[in-house]
């Protein structure tokens, strides 16, 4: 079996420990040439996943259970990482928000399409709220911020570093993702390899996924280095970065072929439930025309080359 | 029938074939025809890419699809607003945006085509300005104008002036001053000069910059409407496009074409009614 | 005589209205030891020098010189767009400052507003000093009238041919009842026959309307044809050369031409104009020829 | 000095007050100083507003600030790449998607300018296509080209095509036929023709053309770059706004507002060496 | 006659290359019951019938006509850009097919191409024949010496006077050595003194370089002074009605104009012009009438 002349990773404009992989060069002593591309979201991912410019990508699990539905030709092959506080949902602290009722009739933003607006949705049903009481307007983060200090709006579900921002002018933190999480609505990352490459070339995604999990490795064994790699990575100031490191959950290896996360082959775990769920999501939202089953999603995560790189 | 052979051209009309009877050649002219067959071939081709799959389907759906991505917008909707109520939306933005640069533009860039002080005023802000890109200014126009649709139609408004202003301003400093001279010396004061003489002289090169101006601010439109909207037919093509619905976003794009083109086609029907001295 | 009326289809004209009678000794011209220049600084250059010109209300006076002596200068001094430098310029007795109503302008290439129809080109001044559009309409259609235009009101100029396009231009400067009608080469883009055909136009309308005429032109012919004096100008800087009387009776048909009080005369100013004009070309080539 | 002035105008020059020395006024024109005291104001207001935080520092970051991030991204870079590299990142972009834009929209301006056959089959898809927003077509683009820089190039490209091929058209369409009379009555052939007349004659109108044309490609860079760019101007703008980093979004506004001017200025000069009879 | 070599500081021409000397005998141009008309099915009018004329060679024939009776359609004709409904067109026995370098035309505007220099604007048509610059260049030079402008072969034509202009055209359409030169009222759009200038100068030049030339002008005292022969045309359709022989001996002076046998032929050409520009005008006037 040969070796790729070169590999293209996608990777997201956001803090996991994929940052401390390419910041080490641990992919590149495979003796491959690497060549990173940085996306500003998932939904470009999928796009280029779908004109088969890259051969390693992250997406969040909304963009997955789309392209999952929608039969773009690639697999979860490992957890990027688990959103916990990094996202909030902030809302304004002189309103006296006391429940999600209260947003009713206030203005509150999310990205569309991220696993914020997934959450905000999620979570807005659970506490009986009808989704189409809030004023739930598609900003990006950043503008969101802006509307923020115009008090433009009361509430937004976005993610650091802005997130700190608003907190800062007048917000409080109401209810995160690891919350949500809890509550059994998880959001995460996963890494995921194009079906071609990784049927021409499997040695190579176990070693892909090996390097990963060095740097998860990496990640939680030393913090302090890995504040300065992120935010060397991202021009952003050490504090923020110090935050949102705190604020997403790094899984070791180990951990995430249990039936929490990806689960084995043949024994999906959790995760496709989330992919399930987020479909019925998007179908009600008007925003995926169908939804498979469960096993079709299973189907499209396979922790087969993580079992192999932990040798079991 | 070229210009290079326009010096012959009269003459030799009379010599070419004539296949078809004359009345339906008036009906038919040859370039229609060509259109239309351009359009039928361009149509086919689609057709054929999409029938047998030579692009993924994702982006690329079948006529079928977008029309009943089209059908389904028109009477279901998309995202709570029915087809139309996108196209409301965004015309009304373009419209505010544009009217608000006409009013802006248009005497500002005629009092720079008469001063020159106050175009070195604003001549430099406005060549400073003009090369940003529209979504480059984007988060620091919502800063100052929010969320609402004031901020969009900042946007479509700035994209807009430029092309506005620099044509009047042309147009004003071109006027031929030997019109000047003969009203003068007919009588006219100032304020009649200006009325009766300087304004409908700049008229047809107002009008030119309208038309241009019209076209660029219809290209920003995605870019005015990617914050904070909940419907216009730019939201709708970026929401769709987020979602990989490849339908919707082509059946937008199509509404876009034709409403552009319908714009273009107003406009050059007001420019007939503001200058009908030039269509004579 | 008739051949012009038919030909342009003119009916014979309306008898003008009692208030459009000519005032009698109005639209004396007195031009006094005139001097215009232009330029400022070093580059200022004297144009016209010592100009003297006396003419009497109703005179029909034709300037004729080179190309470049000043003559468009002059009357852009009488219309009150250029300054003068020196001298005295007066209109009635009245010291000219600026341009006004009380001397009507007609140009070259006609500078109807492309614009206005014909019948609003022609009422445009009497709409600015009077305001009141029928008013203005009523004087403009009189005048349209003059010039056998009646039909075209409601045409665009451009619609026109170059000669009624200039026929609309001296209506547009006689409805305003000018004192003075300054024309400066107004036939000069025109071809020779319609050329021949508007001069006679011009002094059938002078006939009903003595309105005094100060009409610069490059040809002799036409000069002699239609002035009552021709004043032949020199070049650099223009002064007059002569002062020629025209004792041809009016009405004067086109076959005075061959006349020999005419030719007399048409000698008198060839001899002025080809010494001035060779003059001129001698000056101005000398001035063109590169440093290269 | 209004064009209402002008008839009055060069003898009134002589009556101006002259407050300033010759030599002095002769380098000082008013325009200029008042142009620069233009500058000067709003930068002292942008100042005053950064000092008095009279606007969120978020979004208007001082002077200072600005100028920091300037030095540093000249020198540290941003995110991996150093300002001149950015900077030519866009600029190949933008020069490549405009240069294949002028090699294809020129000729078939051209071509369509003379035949109308050809115009009847190339206008409507043109004018088709022309109103669509660049950011509505970007997925379709990077979907058949990928991320790389084919698919920037190619929105920029798009972008740049119309006003080059429209204002090709008009020009080839309006040579004056006299001259075509001219040449072949001194014994020109076709080839001749169109190298020595035609060409020639339409080299005006193409030029202005290409004037608009690369202003409104330079509007476009930054929709072009927002997706899988690593390096450029856009990109940098685009990627620094999703992090607040309000001192990189204004450096990389000026930069951009510097370029653009830069190479209208560049185009501005081609125009001059290309038809030099205009400029005499 | 040195006044105007002077003037315009033409230099006496270099004699003729050898080469240059016309061919005798070469140039002679007949036309036989030429028809021509334009437009198609119901639109289809003949502008010019039954046009029968035979010019010798070396002979300069003018051609005077109201407006619109055809004068450029005829011309257009012989220079091969309209084809004939009917009849005979041949240059020296070689029917016409087309454009063609043996036939020089001088256009009303100079059509100088703008972008080429005055120097190149006549080494045009020798370059397009032998497709060397450097043997057109010493060509155009030697006919820029002709019309006395050799030293402005740098400039572009809009650095040029009109009058300048016009004498480059000539010598652009000369520089090909034209059997026939075919001039479309080359000085109509000049002033009087200028016209005079330049019907000099090309008298002059035509001496030196004796082709045929077809000259059509509007004006009689131009046809005169510069044909052998004038042709009146009349209008609707235009056919001949006058040619007559100007038995005036070269080389002319413009003092001509005053001599007897001058002003007998002028009397002839303007009868027959008014009464045809007459009859052109109540046609087109006419025609013009809005049916508003
Ligand atoms: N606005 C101006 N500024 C400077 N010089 C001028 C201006 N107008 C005219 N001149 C110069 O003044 C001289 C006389 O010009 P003017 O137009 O009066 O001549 P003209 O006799 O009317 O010539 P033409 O017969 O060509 O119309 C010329 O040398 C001209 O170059
Ligand atoms: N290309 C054309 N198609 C149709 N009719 C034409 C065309 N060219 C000329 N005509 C008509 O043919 C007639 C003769 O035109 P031509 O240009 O030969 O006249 P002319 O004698 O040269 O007039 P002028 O003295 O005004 O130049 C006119 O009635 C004109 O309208
Ligand atoms: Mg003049
Ligand atoms: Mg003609």
């Amino acid at each position: 079996q040969q070796k790729p002349e070169g590999i293209t990773i996608g990777y997201l404009n956001l803090v996991n420990a994929q940052l401390v992989t390419k910041a080490l060069g641990l992919h590149e002593k495979s003796g491959v040439p690497i060549k990173w591309v940085k996306f500003g979201s998932g939904g470009d991912m999928n796009r280029a996943v779908a004109a088969n410019q890259v051969d390693f990508g992250g997406v969040g699990n909304p963009p997955f259970t789309l392209g999952a539905t929608r039969a773009l030709p690639y697999k979860g092959i490992f957890v990027l990482n688990m959103l916990g506080p990094v996202e909030s949902l902030a809302v304004r602290s002189d309103k006296n928000i006391k429940s999600l009722k209260d947003l009713a009739g206030k203005t509150a933003a999310a990205p569309f399409g991220s696993t914020t607006h997934y959450l905000f949705i999620a979570a807005l049903k659970e506490a009986g709220v009808n989704p189409t009481d809030v004023k739930l307007i598609d900003l990006s983060p950043s503008d969101a911020v802006a509307a923020w200090l115009r008090k433009d709006i009361d509430a937004a579900w976005i993610w650091e570093p802005n997130l700190d921002k608003i907190v800062k002018n007048g917000g409080e933190i109401f209810l995160t993702s690891g919350e949500m999480a809890k509550r059994g609505y998880p959001t995460w990352d996963v890494g995921v390899v194009m079906n071609d490459f990784a049927a021409k070339y499997p040695d190579q995604v176990v070693a892909y996924v090996k390097a990963e999990c060095q740097g998860i490795d990496y990640w939680l064994k030393h913090p302090k280095e890995t504040v300065d790699i992120i935010a060397k990575e991202l021009s952003l100031p050490p504090e923020d970065a110090e935050r949102m490191m705190k604020g997403t959950t790094m899984v070791p290896c180990p951990e995430q072929i249990t039936k929490d996360y990806l689960g084995t082959p043949g024994q999906i775990g959790q995760f496709a439930d989330t992919m399930l769920a987020t479909a019925t999501f998007l179908k009600d939202q008007g925003r995926l025309p169908s939804v498979m089953d469960r096993a079709g999603y299973a189907a499209f995560i396979n922790p087969s080359y993580l079992t192999k790189a932990l040798g079991k | 029938m070229s210009v290079v052979e326009t010096a012959r051209e009269p003459a030799q009309r009379a010599a070419r074939p004539r296949l078809l009877p004359a009345r339906l050649r008036a009906a038919l002219p040859r370039t229609r025809l060509l259109t239309a067959l351009t359009a039928a071939t361009l149509f086919a081709l689609w057709w054929l890419a999409a029938h047998y799959a030579w692009v993924n389907p994702l982006f690329l759906p079948s006529p079928k699809a977008v029309w009943d991505a089209f059908v389904r917008t028109a009477t279901v909707g998309y995202q709570g607003s029915l087809l139309h109520e996108h196209l409301i939306a965004s015309l009304y933005r373009v419209l505010a945006g544009y009217t608000l640069a006409c009013l802006v533009g248009i005497p500002l860039g005629i009092v720079m085509g008469l001063s020159r002080d106050v175009k070195a005023v604003f001549d430099p802000v406005i060549e400073f300005y003009r090369p940003l890109p529209p979504l480059a200014l984007y988060t620091l126009i919502v800063m100052w104008l929010g969320i609402g649709d004031a901020s969009k139609v900042a946007i479509l408004f700035l994209a807009a002036l430029p092309p506005l202003t620099i044509s009047s301003m042309h147009a004003a400093a071109s006027v031929d001053p030997r019109y000047v001279k003969a009203a003068k010396s007919l009588g006219a004061n100032s304020r009649q000069l200006f009325r009766h003489v300087f304004l409908p002289a700049c008229l047809p090169g107002i009008c030119t910059g309208m038309r241009i101006s019209l076209g660029f601010t219809y290209t920003v439109l995605v870019a005015a409407e990617i914050v904070a909207a909940t419907a216009g037919l730019g939201w709708m093509i970026w929401d769709a496009s987020k979602f990989l619905l490849g339908d919707i976003v082509i059946m937008g794009l199509f509404v876009l074409a034709f409403t552009g083109m319908a714009l273009d086609f107003l406009i050059r029907l007001t420019e007939r009614a503001l200058t009908p001295w030039r269509f004579r | 005589m008739s051949g012009i009326r038919e030909a342009i289809s003119m009916a014979p004209p309306p008898p003008l209205p009692t208030h459009l009678a000519p005032a009698p000794g109005r639209g004396r011209l007195q031009l006094k030891d005139l001097s215009i220049a232009y330029g400022e600084g070093a580059a200022r250059r004297t144009v016209v020098e010592r100009f003297d010109l006396d003419v009497e209300p109703g005179e029909f006076v034709c300037v004729l010189g080179p190309s470049g002596c000043g003559k468009s200068t002059v009357l852009n001094a009488v219309a009150g767009f250029v300054p003068a430098a020196r001298g005295l310029l007066e209109v009635d007795g009245e010291t000219i400052q600026g341009p006004g109503a009380d001397r009507g302008m007609v140009f070259q290439q006609a500078t109807l507003f492309p614009w206005k129809s014909v019948l609003d080109n022609v009422a445009f001044g009497p709409l600015m000093s009077t305001g009141s559009t029928s008013t203005a309409e009523q004087t403009a259609r009189t005048f349209l009238s003059l010039v056998g235009l009646a039909a075209f009101e409601k045409h665009y100029p451009s619609e026109l041919s170059g000669g009624m396009q200039q026929r609309v231009g001296i209506a547009r400067a006689l409805a305003n009842y000018p004192r003075v009608l300054l024309m400066d080469e107004p036939f000069g883009a025109l071809d020779a026959q319609t050329r021949a055909m508007m001069q006679e136009a011009l002094l059938n309308i002078w006939a009903e309307f003595r309105t005094t005429v100060l009409f610069i032109t490059h040809d002799i012919e036409e000069a002699i044809f239609l002035g009552d004096r021709v004043v032949v100008m020199s070049a650099n800087p223009g002064r007059i050369v002569a002062d020629i009387r025209v004792d041809i009776p009016r009405p004067r048909a086109p076959e005075v031409q061959f006349s020999e009080a005419f030719v007399a005369i048409k000698r008198e100013c060839f001899a002025h104009i080809r010494s001035e004009t060779l003059k001129a070309f001698a000056h101005q080539q000398n001035a063109a020829v590169p440093a290269a």
